[in-house]
Protein backbone atom coordinates (compact mmCIF):
# COMPACT_ATOMS: atom_id res chain seq x y z
CA UNK A 1 0.00 0.00 0.00
CA UNK A 2 1.28 3.26 -1.16
CA UNK A 3 -0.30 6.74 0.43
CA UNK A 4 -0.37 9.81 -1.16
CA UNK A 5 -1.11 13.30 0.43
CA UNK A 6 -2.68 16.77 -1.04
CA UNK A 7 -4.44 19.01 1.31
CA UNK A 8 -7.08 21.73 -0.32
CA UNK A 9 -8.43 24.28 2.41
CA UNK A 10 -9.01 22.56 5.60
CA UNK A 11 -9.88 19.09 3.81
CA UNK A 12 -6.80 16.37 4.01
CA UNK A 13 -7.36 14.22 0.81
CA UNK A 14 -5.51 10.72 1.31
CA UNK A 15 -4.90 8.32 -1.40
CA UNK A 16 -5.11 4.82 -0.82
CA UNK A 17 -3.01 2.47 -3.28
CA UNK A 18 -2.70 -0.91 -3.70
CA UNK A 19 -4.21 -3.21 -0.82
CA UNK A 20 -5.22 -2.53 2.50
CA UNK A 21 -5.22 -4.83 5.68
CA UNK A 22 -4.16 -5.22 8.94
CA UNK A 23 -0.57 -5.44 7.76
CA UNK A 24 -0.54 -2.02 5.98
CA UNK A 25 -3.16 -0.38 7.96
CA UNK A 26 -0.75 0.40 11.02
CA UNK A 27 1.72 2.07 8.34
CA UNK A 28 -1.57 3.95 7.33
CA UNK A 29 -2.72 5.36 10.47
CA UNK A 30 0.36 6.15 11.64
CA UNK A 31 1.22 8.25 8.44
CA UNK A 32 -2.67 9.84 8.68
CA UNK A 33 -2.57 10.82 12.17
CA UNK A 34 0.93 12.34 11.88
CA UNK A 35 -0.80 14.85 9.37
CA UNK A 36 -3.67 15.09 11.49
CA UNK A 37 -1.45 16.25 14.44
CA UNK A 38 0.27 18.74 12.83
CA UNK A 39 -2.58 20.84 12.81
CA UNK A 40 -4.83 22.75 9.89
CA UNK A 41 -7.14 19.51 9.17
CA UNK A 42 -10.38 19.47 9.84
CA UNK A 43 -12.18 16.71 7.11
CA UNK A 44 -10.43 13.43 5.86
CA UNK A 45 -11.20 12.12 2.19
CA UNK A 46 -10.37 8.33 1.87
CA UNK A 47 -9.65 8.60 -1.96
CA UNK A 48 -10.24 5.02 -2.68
CA UNK A 49 -10.55 5.04 -6.59
CA UNK A 50 -6.71 3.73 -6.43
CA UNK A 51 -7.47 0.80 -3.56
CA UNK A 52 -7.52 -2.89 -5.31
CA UNK A 53 -8.04 -4.79 -2.14
CA UNK A 54 -9.38 -3.86 1.42
CA UNK A 55 -10.84 -6.37 4.66
CA UNK A 56 -12.56 -5.17 7.55
CA UNK A 57 -9.21 -4.06 9.11
CA UNK A 58 -9.46 -1.10 6.92
CA UNK A 59 -12.93 -0.80 8.30
CA UNK A 60 -10.68 -0.03 11.80
CA UNK A 61 -8.61 2.45 10.36
CA UNK A 62 -11.71 4.29 8.40
CA UNK A 63 -13.55 4.30 12.08
CA UNK A 64 -10.83 5.14 14.12
CA UNK A 65 -9.87 8.51 12.20
CA UNK A 66 -13.43 9.42 12.11
CA UNK A 67 -13.80 9.09 15.77
CA UNK A 68 -10.50 11.44 15.99
CA UNK A 69 -11.66 13.82 13.51
CA UNK A 70 -15.42 14.15 15.37
CA UNK A 71 -14.05 14.76 18.60
CA UNK A 72 -12.34 17.63 17.07
CA UNK A 73 -15.28 18.93 15.01
CA UNK A 74 -14.85 17.52 11.63
CA UNK A 75 -15.90 14.71 9.41
CA UNK A 76 -14.83 11.12 7.02
CA UNK A 77 -15.94 10.92 4.01
CA UNK A 78 -14.92 7.71 0.92
CA UNK A 79 -14.76 8.29 -2.71
CA UNK A 80 -13.88 6.22 -5.50
CA UNK A 81 -14.90 2.80 -3.68
CA UNK A 82 -15.15 -0.20 -6.47
CA UNK A 83 -17.38 -2.69 -6.05
CA UNK A 84 -16.07 -5.56 -3.77
CA UNK A 85 -14.72 -3.18 -1.86
CA UNK A 86 -18.23 -1.24 -0.71
CA UNK A 87 -19.43 -4.49 -0.17
CA UNK A 88 -16.82 -4.24 3.12
CA UNK A 89 -18.34 -1.10 3.82
CA UNK A 90 -21.75 -2.18 3.62
CA UNK A 91 -21.61 -4.93 5.87
CA UNK A 92 -20.56 -2.64 8.93
CA UNK A 93 -23.13 -0.26 8.29
CA UNK A 94 -20.50 2.57 8.26
CA UNK A 95 -22.01 4.64 6.17
CA UNK A 96 -24.37 5.90 8.56
CA UNK A 97 -21.30 7.82 10.02
CA UNK A 98 -19.35 8.18 6.88
CA UNK A 99 -20.60 9.17 3.89
CA UNK A 100 -19.54 8.01 0.16
CA UNK A 101 -18.85 10.03 -2.98
CA UNK A 102 -18.54 8.60 -6.12
CA UNK A 103 -15.47 10.38 -7.09
CA UNK A 104 -13.68 13.07 -5.18
CA UNK A 105 -14.40 15.95 -6.85
CA UNK A 106 -18.15 15.32 -5.58
CA UNK A 107 -16.66 14.55 -2.38
CA UNK A 108 -14.55 17.94 -1.86
CA UNK A 109 -17.56 20.10 -3.49
CA UNK A 110 -19.76 18.63 -0.60
CA UNK A 111 -17.09 19.27 2.48
CA UNK A 112 -16.43 22.83 0.71
CA UNK A 113 -13.51 24.24 2.15
CA UNK A 114 -13.86 22.93 5.88
CA UNK A 115 -13.95 25.96 7.69
CA UNK B 1 -8.70 -32.24 -12.81
CA UNK B 2 -11.41 -33.70 -10.65
CA UNK B 3 -9.73 -33.02 -6.76
CA UNK B 4 -6.75 -31.51 -5.91
CA UNK B 5 -5.02 -29.99 -2.67
CA UNK B 6 -2.73 -28.03 -1.03
CA UNK B 7 -1.11 -27.28 2.47
CA UNK B 8 0.62 -24.33 3.44
CA UNK B 9 1.96 -23.32 6.86
CA UNK B 10 3.44 -19.38 7.21
CA UNK B 11 4.67 -17.58 10.38
CA UNK B 12 2.53 -16.03 11.83
CA UNK B 13 3.36 -12.04 11.07
CA UNK B 14 1.92 -9.71 9.15
CA UNK B 15 3.94 -9.37 6.52
CA UNK B 16 2.19 -12.85 5.09
CA UNK B 17 -1.50 -11.48 5.32
CA UNK B 18 -1.05 -10.62 1.76
CA UNK B 19 1.12 -13.68 1.09
CA UNK B 20 -1.53 -16.44 2.30
CA UNK B 21 -4.33 -14.60 -0.08
CA UNK B 22 -2.54 -14.55 -3.06
CA UNK B 23 -1.10 -17.75 -2.08
CA UNK B 24 -5.33 -19.32 -1.77
CA UNK B 25 -6.39 -17.12 -4.84
CA UNK B 26 -3.61 -18.47 -7.09
CA UNK B 27 -4.61 -22.20 -6.28
CA UNK B 28 -8.36 -21.31 -6.68
CA UNK B 29 -7.65 -19.74 -10.26
CA UNK B 30 -7.60 -22.93 -12.11
CA UNK B 31 -11.37 -23.37 -11.49
CA UNK B 32 -11.76 -20.14 -13.45
CA UNK B 33 -13.64 -17.67 -10.51
CA UNK B 34 -15.23 -14.50 -11.72
CA UNK B 35 -12.71 -11.37 -10.32
CA UNK B 36 -15.85 -10.88 -7.88
CA UNK B 37 -15.69 -14.58 -6.22
CA UNK B 38 -11.81 -14.24 -6.58
CA UNK B 39 -12.16 -10.81 -4.39
CA UNK B 40 -14.22 -12.74 -2.07
CA UNK B 41 -12.40 -15.53 -1.34
CA UNK B 42 -9.23 -13.41 -1.12
CA UNK B 43 -11.25 -11.47 1.75
CA UNK B 44 -12.27 -14.19 3.82
CA UNK B 45 -8.57 -15.62 3.89
CA UNK B 46 -7.37 -12.31 5.06
CA UNK B 47 -9.68 -12.31 7.73
CA UNK B 48 -9.22 -15.59 9.12
CA UNK B 49 -5.25 -15.59 8.96
CA UNK B 50 -5.38 -11.54 10.11
CA UNK B 51 -7.38 -13.31 13.37
CA UNK B 52 -4.89 -16.11 13.78
CA UNK B 53 -2.17 -13.25 14.00
CA UNK B 54 -3.50 -10.98 16.18
CA UNK B 55 -6.09 -12.72 18.24
CA UNK B 56 -5.29 -16.63 18.19
CA UNK B 57 -0.70 -15.55 18.71
CA UNK B 58 -1.10 -12.10 19.90
CA UNK B 59 0.93 -11.23 17.73
CA UNK B 60 3.66 -12.89 18.55
CA UNK B 61 5.42 -16.16 17.18
CA UNK B 62 3.21 -18.94 15.98
CA UNK B 63 2.62 -20.99 12.51
CA UNK B 64 -0.68 -20.11 10.60
CA UNK B 65 -1.92 -23.48 8.86
CA UNK B 66 -3.76 -23.16 5.53
CA UNK B 67 -5.49 -25.75 3.38
CA UNK B 68 -7.09 -25.78 0.24
CA UNK B 69 -9.31 -28.36 -1.08
CA UNK B 70 -11.09 -28.33 -4.82
CA UNK B 71 -13.69 -30.91 -5.51
CA UNK B 72 -15.28 -29.90 -8.77
CA UNK B 73 -16.02 -26.26 -8.64
CA UNK B 74 -15.99 -26.52 -4.95
CA UNK B 75 -13.17 -25.47 -2.41
CA UNK B 76 -13.17 -26.05 1.14
CA UNK B 77 -10.51 -23.80 2.52
CA UNK B 78 -9.22 -24.37 6.26
CA UNK B 79 -7.26 -22.00 8.38
CA UNK B 80 -6.04 -23.13 11.86
CA UNK B 81 -3.88 -21.48 14.31
CA UNK B 82 -2.31 -23.11 17.53
CA UNK B 83 -3.17 -19.89 19.60
CA UNK B 84 -4.77 -19.55 22.74
CA UNK B 85 -8.59 -20.14 21.27
CA UNK B 86 -11.87 -18.69 21.28
CA UNK B 87 -13.97 -18.71 24.56
CA UNK B 88 -17.49 -17.56 23.25
CA UNK B 89 -17.59 -18.62 19.36
CA UNK B 90 -21.10 -17.04 19.38
CA UNK B 91 -19.73 -13.87 20.96
CA UNK B 92 -16.98 -13.92 18.44
CA UNK B 93 -18.96 -13.92 15.50
CA UNK B 94 -21.73 -11.11 16.60
CA UNK B 95 -21.07 -8.22 13.78
CA UNK B 96 -18.99 -5.59 15.56
CA UNK B 97 -17.67 -7.61 18.67
CA UNK B 98 -14.20 -7.42 19.10
CA UNK B 99 -11.80 -8.02 22.46
CA UNK B 100 -9.53 -5.76 20.82
CA UNK B 101 -10.76 -2.36 20.18
CA UNK B 102 -7.07 -0.61 21.69
CA UNK B 103 -5.83 -2.25 18.17
CA UNK B 104 -8.76 -0.81 16.33
CA UNK B 105 -10.54 -4.04 14.94
CA UNK B 106 -13.74 -3.69 13.68
CA UNK B 107 -15.38 -6.71 14.95
CA UNK B 108 -16.41 -7.46 11.47
CA UNK B 109 -14.07 -10.45 10.75
CA UNK B 110 -16.18 -12.95 11.42
CA UNK B 111 -19.21 -11.32 9.50
CA UNK B 112 -17.20 -10.46 6.15
CA UNK B 113 -16.31 -14.14 6.29
CA UNK B 114 -19.94 -15.52 6.54
CA UNK B 115 -21.06 -13.10 4.06
CA UNK B 116 -18.17 -13.72 1.14
CA UNK B 117 -18.01 -17.52 1.81
CA UNK B 118 -21.34 -20.12 1.00
CA UNK B 119 -20.87 -21.68 4.79
CA UNK B 120 -18.13 -20.92 7.74
CA UNK B 121 -17.66 -23.18 10.54
CA UNK B 122 -15.37 -22.39 13.64
CA UNK B 123 -13.87 -24.80 15.93
CA UNK B 124 -12.07 -23.77 19.19
CA UNK B 125 -9.86 -25.06 22.39
CA UNK B 126 -9.05 -22.43 24.83
CA UNK B 127 -5.14 -22.58 24.81
CA UNK B 128 -5.12 -25.50 21.72
CA UNK B 129 -6.25 -23.09 19.40
CA UNK B 130 -8.89 -22.01 16.79
CA UNK B 131 -9.91 -23.99 13.31
CA UNK B 132 -12.15 -21.82 10.61
CA UNK B 133 -13.45 -23.97 7.87
CA UNK B 134 -14.96 -22.51 4.65
CA UNK B 135 -16.77 -23.61 1.51
CA UNK B 136 -17.37 -21.47 -1.68
CA UNK B 137 -18.88 -23.20 -4.52
CA UNK B 138 -18.56 -21.03 -7.85
CA UNK B 139 -20.61 -20.67 -10.86
CA UNK B 140 -18.46 -19.50 -13.17
CA UNK B 141 -17.40 -23.17 -14.07
CA UNK B 142 -20.06 -23.99 -16.26
CA UNK B 143 -18.86 -21.20 -18.60
CA UNK B 144 -15.56 -23.18 -19.09
CA UNK B 145 -14.59 -24.37 -21.85
CA UNK B 146 -11.65 -26.59 -21.32
CA UNK C 1 11.78 -8.66 8.19
CA UNK C 2 14.82 -10.40 9.04
CA UNK C 3 13.60 -14.14 9.02
CA UNK C 4 10.34 -15.55 7.32
CA UNK C 5 9.23 -18.88 6.39
CA UNK C 6 6.57 -20.90 4.93
CA UNK C 7 6.23 -24.70 3.87
CA UNK C 8 3.42 -25.77 0.82
CA UNK C 9 2.76 -29.35 0.12
CA UNK C 10 1.07 -29.76 -2.84
CA UNK C 11 -0.26 -33.22 -4.96
CA UNK C 12 1.83 -34.44 -7.37
CA UNK C 13 -0.08 -33.17 -10.08
CA UNK C 14 1.61 -31.53 -13.36
CA UNK C 15 -1.09 -28.90 -13.56
CA UNK C 16 0.84 -27.82 -9.97
CA UNK C 17 4.09 -27.12 -11.27
CA UNK C 18 2.57 -23.40 -12.03
CA UNK C 19 1.31 -23.15 -8.68
CA UNK C 20 4.23 -24.10 -7.12
CA UNK C 21 6.46 -21.45 -8.28
CA UNK C 22 4.14 -18.87 -8.47
CA UNK C 23 3.92 -19.61 -4.60
CA UNK C 24 7.43 -19.67 -4.35
CA UNK C 25 8.26 -16.19 -6.40
CA UNK C 26 5.31 -14.76 -4.18
CA UNK C 27 6.52 -15.33 -1.53
CA UNK C 28 10.68 -14.25 -2.83
CA UNK C 29 9.11 -10.96 -4.06
CA UNK C 30 9.83 -9.62 -0.31
CA UNK C 31 13.26 -9.30 -1.28
CA UNK C 32 12.50 -6.87 -4.18
CA UNK C 33 14.64 -9.31 -6.52
CA UNK C 34 15.42 -8.33 -10.14
CA UNK C 35 12.87 -9.96 -12.79
CA UNK C 36 16.01 -11.82 -13.92
CA UNK C 37 16.48 -13.15 -10.12
CA UNK C 38 12.61 -13.85 -9.70
CA UNK C 39 12.87 -15.58 -13.31
CA UNK C 40 16.03 -17.77 -11.83
CA UNK C 41 14.13 -19.00 -8.94
CA UNK C 42 11.08 -19.66 -10.76
CA UNK C 43 12.65 -22.14 -13.21
CA UNK C 44 14.82 -23.72 -10.71
CA UNK C 45 11.46 -24.66 -8.58
CA UNK C 46 9.80 -25.87 -12.01
CA UNK C 47 12.18 -28.03 -12.57
CA UNK C 48 12.73 -29.72 -9.03
CA UNK C 49 8.79 -29.85 -8.97
CA UNK C 50 8.63 -31.40 -12.30
CA UNK C 51 11.21 -34.24 -11.37
CA UNK C 52 9.60 -35.21 -8.13
CA UNK C 53 6.37 -35.47 -9.79
CA UNK C 54 7.76 -37.33 -13.61
CA UNK C 55 10.63 -38.93 -11.66
CA UNK C 56 9.89 -39.27 -7.82
CA UNK C 57 6.37 -40.30 -8.23
CA UNK C 58 6.32 -42.13 -12.31
CA UNK C 59 3.53 -39.52 -12.64
CA UNK C 60 1.28 -41.42 -9.75
CA UNK C 61 0.06 -40.35 -6.59
CA UNK C 62 2.44 -38.76 -4.51
CA UNK C 63 2.92 -35.29 -2.35
CA UNK C 64 5.78 -32.57 -3.00
CA UNK C 65 7.25 -30.39 -0.32
CA UNK C 66 8.47 -27.18 -0.64
CA UNK C 67 9.86 -24.79 1.78
CA UNK C 68 11.59 -21.79 1.78
CA UNK C 69 13.13 -19.72 4.21
CA UNK C 70 13.99 -16.49 4.54
CA UNK C 71 17.36 -14.72 5.90
CA UNK C 72 18.46 -11.53 5.24
CA UNK C 73 18.53 -10.98 1.22
CA UNK C 74 19.45 -15.04 1.11
CA UNK C 75 16.39 -17.79 0.37
CA UNK C 76 16.87 -21.33 1.24
CA UNK C 77 14.38 -23.52 -1.02
CA UNK C 78 14.12 -27.12 -0.41
CA UNK C 79 11.91 -29.56 -2.22
CA UNK C 80 11.04 -32.79 -1.13
CA UNK C 81 9.42 -35.98 -2.86
CA UNK C 82 8.63 -39.37 -0.77
CA UNK C 83 9.40 -41.35 -4.48
CA UNK C 84 11.88 -44.26 -5.79
CA UNK C 85 14.72 -42.10 -4.83
CA UNK C 86 17.87 -41.63 -6.80
CA UNK C 87 20.30 -44.47 -7.27
CA UNK C 88 23.23 -42.25 -8.90
CA UNK C 89 23.21 -38.78 -7.74
CA UNK C 90 26.23 -38.23 -9.54
CA UNK C 91 24.81 -39.64 -13.24
CA UNK C 92 21.74 -37.95 -12.52
CA UNK C 93 23.34 -34.78 -12.40
CA UNK C 94 25.41 -34.77 -15.19
CA UNK C 95 24.11 -32.80 -18.45
CA UNK C 96 21.77 -34.15 -20.95
CA UNK C 97 21.78 -37.49 -18.59
CA UNK C 98 17.59 -38.76 -18.55
CA UNK C 99 16.32 -42.06 -17.16
CA UNK C 100 13.10 -41.21 -19.40
CA UNK C 101 13.93 -40.27 -23.09
CA UNK C 102 10.52 -41.74 -24.52
CA UNK C 103 8.86 -38.62 -22.08
CA UNK C 104 11.08 -36.37 -24.18
CA UNK C 105 13.00 -35.32 -21.41
CA UNK C 106 16.09 -33.10 -21.85
CA UNK C 107 18.08 -34.43 -19.14
CA UNK C 108 18.77 -30.74 -18.20
CA UNK C 109 16.87 -30.53 -15.04
CA UNK C 110 19.74 -30.33 -12.58
CA UNK C 111 22.01 -28.43 -15.54
CA UNK C 112 19.34 -25.68 -14.98
CA UNK C 113 19.13 -25.61 -11.33
CA UNK C 114 22.69 -25.61 -10.81
CA UNK C 115 23.27 -22.37 -13.36
CA UNK C 116 20.45 -20.39 -11.82
CA UNK C 117 20.93 -20.83 -8.08
CA UNK C 118 23.91 -20.33 -5.95
CA UNK C 119 24.39 -23.46 -4.97
CA UNK C 120 22.20 -27.05 -4.87
CA UNK C 121 22.60 -30.22 -2.93
CA UNK C 122 20.59 -33.17 -3.23
CA UNK C 123 20.23 -35.82 -1.04
CA UNK C 124 18.79 -38.93 -1.90
CA UNK C 125 17.22 -42.76 -0.74
CA UNK C 126 16.09 -45.74 -2.49
CA UNK C 127 12.72 -46.20 -1.84
CA UNK C 128 12.39 -42.89 0.43
CA UNK C 129 12.50 -40.24 -1.81
CA UNK C 130 14.74 -37.22 -2.56
CA UNK C 131 15.54 -33.68 -1.57
CA UNK C 132 17.06 -30.67 -2.94
CA UNK C 133 18.23 -28.04 -1.20
CA UNK C 134 18.64 -25.00 -3.10
CA UNK C 135 20.16 -21.63 -2.46
CA UNK C 136 20.26 -17.83 -4.27
CA UNK C 137 21.48 -14.80 -2.25
CA UNK C 138 19.82 -11.64 -4.19
CA UNK C 139 21.95 -8.43 -5.27
CA UNK C 140 18.93 -6.45 -5.16
CA UNK C 141 18.44 -5.91 -1.77
CA UNK C 142 20.58 -3.50 -1.35
CA UNK C 143 18.90 -0.70 -3.92
CA UNK C 144 15.66 -1.17 -1.23
CA UNK C 145 14.70 1.87 -0.46
CA UNK C 146 12.09 0.81 2.75
CA UNK D 1 -0.11 -21.88 -22.78
CA UNK D 2 -2.05 -20.90 -26.04
CA UNK D 3 -0.92 -22.06 -29.31
CA UNK D 4 -1.38 -20.19 -32.43
CA UNK D 5 -0.53 -22.07 -35.68
CA UNK D 6 -0.04 -20.95 -39.29
CA UNK D 7 1.35 -22.20 -42.40
CA UNK D 8 3.41 -20.09 -44.87
CA UNK D 9 4.02 -22.75 -47.76
CA UNK D 10 5.95 -25.29 -46.20
CA UNK D 11 6.76 -23.86 -43.19
CA UNK D 12 4.75 -24.22 -40.35
CA UNK D 13 4.92 -21.15 -37.22
CA UNK D 14 3.70 -22.07 -34.05
CA UNK D 15 3.27 -19.08 -31.75
CA UNK D 16 3.84 -19.86 -28.14
CA UNK D 17 2.28 -17.84 -25.53
CA UNK D 18 2.26 -18.29 -21.78
CA UNK D 19 4.75 -21.00 -19.71
CA UNK D 20 6.09 -23.73 -21.20
CA UNK D 21 6.30 -26.48 -18.62
CA UNK D 22 6.21 -29.97 -18.62
CA UNK D 23 2.18 -29.66 -17.67
CA UNK D 24 1.66 -27.31 -21.06
CA UNK D 25 4.65 -29.59 -22.94
CA UNK D 26 2.30 -32.60 -23.43
CA UNK D 27 -0.48 -30.49 -25.06
CA UNK D 28 2.13 -28.57 -27.16
CA UNK D 29 3.57 -31.74 -28.21
CA UNK D 30 0.74 -33.43 -29.30
CA UNK D 31 -1.18 -30.23 -31.20
CA UNK D 32 2.26 -29.82 -33.19
CA UNK D 33 2.67 -33.39 -34.09
CA UNK D 34 -0.87 -33.42 -35.36
CA UNK D 35 -0.59 -30.50 -37.37
CA UNK D 36 2.97 -32.30 -38.53
CA UNK D 37 1.19 -35.68 -39.63
CA UNK D 38 -1.58 -33.85 -41.98
CA UNK D 39 1.20 -33.37 -44.11
CA UNK D 40 2.76 -30.65 -46.36
CA UNK D 41 5.48 -29.53 -43.86
CA UNK D 42 8.33 -29.19 -43.76
CA UNK D 43 9.91 -26.89 -41.28
CA UNK D 44 9.17 -25.47 -38.07
CA UNK D 45 9.54 -22.24 -36.74
CA UNK D 46 8.93 -21.65 -32.93
CA UNK D 47 7.79 -18.13 -32.54
CA UNK D 48 8.66 -17.45 -29.13
CA UNK D 49 8.13 -13.66 -28.76
CA UNK D 50 5.23 -14.19 -26.33
CA UNK D 51 6.52 -16.89 -24.24
CA UNK D 52 7.22 -15.69 -20.53
CA UNK D 53 8.20 -18.86 -19.26
CA UNK D 54 10.38 -22.02 -20.20
CA UNK D 55 11.89 -24.74 -18.27
CA UNK D 56 13.80 -27.74 -19.54
CA UNK D 57 10.84 -29.30 -20.37
CA UNK D 58 10.50 -26.95 -23.69
CA UNK D 59 13.97 -28.03 -24.11
CA UNK D 60 12.64 -31.62 -24.80
CA UNK D 61 9.69 -30.36 -26.83
CA UNK D 62 11.77 -28.70 -29.12
CA UNK D 63 14.50 -31.59 -29.33
CA UNK D 64 11.36 -33.74 -30.41
CA UNK D 65 10.47 -31.53 -33.12
CA UNK D 66 13.67 -31.52 -34.53
CA UNK D 67 14.36 -35.34 -34.41
CA UNK D 68 10.91 -36.15 -36.55
CA UNK D 69 11.29 -33.16 -38.46
CA UNK D 70 14.94 -33.94 -39.28
CA UNK D 71 13.78 -37.76 -40.55
CA UNK D 72 11.66 -36.22 -42.86
CA UNK D 73 13.98 -33.79 -44.17
CA UNK D 74 13.33 -30.91 -42.40
CA UNK D 75 14.76 -28.43 -39.83
CA UNK D 76 13.36 -26.28 -36.37
CA UNK D 77 14.20 -22.88 -36.09
CA UNK D 78 13.53 -20.36 -33.03
CA UNK D 79 12.60 -16.76 -32.75
CA UNK D 80 12.06 -14.15 -30.64
CA UNK D 81 13.34 -15.65 -27.46
CA UNK D 82 13.70 -13.20 -24.16
CA UNK D 83 16.73 -13.05 -22.46
CA UNK D 84 16.20 -15.61 -19.76
CA UNK D 85 15.04 -18.20 -22.07
CA UNK D 86 18.17 -18.01 -23.90
CA UNK D 87 19.59 -19.11 -21.42
CA UNK D 88 17.82 -22.09 -20.81
CA UNK D 89 18.82 -22.18 -24.38
CA UNK D 90 22.16 -22.01 -24.43
CA UNK D 91 23.60 -23.96 -21.37
CA UNK D 92 21.73 -27.00 -23.32
CA UNK D 93 23.84 -26.51 -26.55
CA UNK D 94 20.52 -26.87 -28.89
CA UNK D 95 21.61 -23.94 -30.86
CA UNK D 96 24.08 -26.16 -32.17
CA UNK D 97 21.67 -28.18 -33.81
CA UNK D 98 18.59 -25.40 -33.70
CA UNK D 99 19.02 -21.96 -35.24
CA UNK D 100 18.02 -18.80 -33.32
CA UNK D 101 16.95 -15.84 -35.39
CA UNK D 102 15.86 -12.27 -33.88
CA UNK D 103 11.73 -12.12 -35.19
CA UNK D 104 9.89 -14.13 -37.32
CA UNK D 105 10.33 -12.63 -40.17
CA UNK D 106 14.19 -13.33 -40.55
CA UNK D 107 13.58 -16.80 -39.40
CA UNK D 108 10.84 -16.56 -43.01
CA UNK D 109 13.50 -15.06 -45.12
CA UNK D 110 16.09 -17.66 -44.19
CA UNK D 111 13.65 -20.88 -44.46
CA UNK D 112 12.66 -19.53 -47.79
CA UNK D 113 9.59 -21.39 -49.13
CA UNK D 114 10.81 -24.60 -47.40
CA UNK D 115 11.15 -26.39 -50.98
N1 LIG E 1 -8.07 -17.20 15.67
C1 LIG E 1 -8.58 -16.62 16.79
N2 LIG E 1 -8.08 -16.92 18.01
C2 LIG E 1 -8.59 -16.36 19.13
N3 LIG E 1 -9.61 -15.47 19.12
C3 LIG E 1 -10.15 -15.14 17.94
C4 LIG E 1 -9.69 -15.69 16.72
N4 LIG E 1 -10.42 -15.17 15.71
C5 LIG E 1 -11.31 -14.36 16.27
N5 LIG E 1 -11.18 -14.31 17.63
C6 LIG E 1 -12.00 -13.53 18.58
O1 LIG E 1 -13.19 -13.17 17.92
C7 LIG E 1 -13.36 -11.75 17.94
C8 LIG E 1 -14.11 -11.27 16.72
O2 LIG E 1 -13.36 -11.52 15.55
P1 LIG E 1 -13.64 -10.69 14.24
O3 LIG E 1 -15.09 -10.74 13.93
O4 LIG E 1 -12.72 -11.17 13.18
O5 LIG E 1 -13.29 -9.19 14.61
P2 LIG E 1 -11.91 -8.45 14.93
O6 LIG E 1 -10.78 -9.24 14.34
O7 LIG E 1 -12.07 -7.15 14.27
O8 LIG E 1 -11.79 -8.36 16.43
C9 LIG E 1 -11.96 -11.22 18.07
O9 LIG E 1 -11.94 -9.91 18.60
C10 LIG E 1 -11.31 -12.25 19.01
O10 LIG E 1 -11.65 -12.00 20.33
N1 LIG F 1 13.04 -36.42 -7.68
C1 LIG F 1 13.62 -37.41 -8.37
N2 LIG F 1 13.38 -38.71 -8.05
C2 LIG F 1 13.96 -39.71 -8.73
N3 LIG F 1 14.82 -39.52 -9.77
C3 LIG F 1 15.11 -38.27 -10.13
C4 LIG F 1 14.54 -37.15 -9.46
N4 LIG F 1 15.02 -36.03 -10.04
C5 LIG F 1 15.84 -36.43 -11.02
N5 LIG F 1 15.92 -37.77 -11.09
C6 LIG F 1 16.74 -38.56 -12.02
O1 LIG F 1 17.75 -37.72 -12.54
C7 LIG F 1 17.69 -37.67 -13.96
C8 LIG F 1 18.14 -36.34 -14.48
O2 LIG F 1 17.25 -35.31 -14.06
P1 LIG F 1 17.19 -33.96 -14.86
O3 LIG F 1 18.58 -33.41 -15.02
O4 LIG F 1 16.21 -33.08 -14.20
O5 LIG F 1 16.69 -34.36 -16.31
P2 LIG F 1 15.25 -34.86 -16.84
O6 LIG F 1 14.18 -34.49 -15.86
O7 LIG F 1 15.10 -34.15 -18.13
O8 LIG F 1 15.36 -36.35 -16.98
C9 LIG F 1 16.25 -38.01 -14.28
O9 LIG F 1 16.10 -38.51 -15.60
C10 LIG F 1 15.95 -39.05 -13.21
O10 LIG F 1 16.45 -40.33 -13.57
Amino acid sequence: MTLEFEQLDRNLVVKLKGELDHHSAEIVREKIDRSIDRGGIKNLIFDCSKMDFMDSSGLGVMMGRFKKLKSMGGQVVISGINPNIDRVFKLSGIYKIISKYENLEKAIEKLGEGK
Amino acid sequence: MITNKMRLEIDAKSENESFARTVVAAFVARLDPTLEELNDVKTAVSEAVTNAIIHGYNEMKGTVYISCLIDKNTVLIQIEDHGIGIEDIGKAMEPLYTSKPDLERSGMGFTVMEAFMDSINVTSNIGKGTLITMKKTFDSIHNRVD
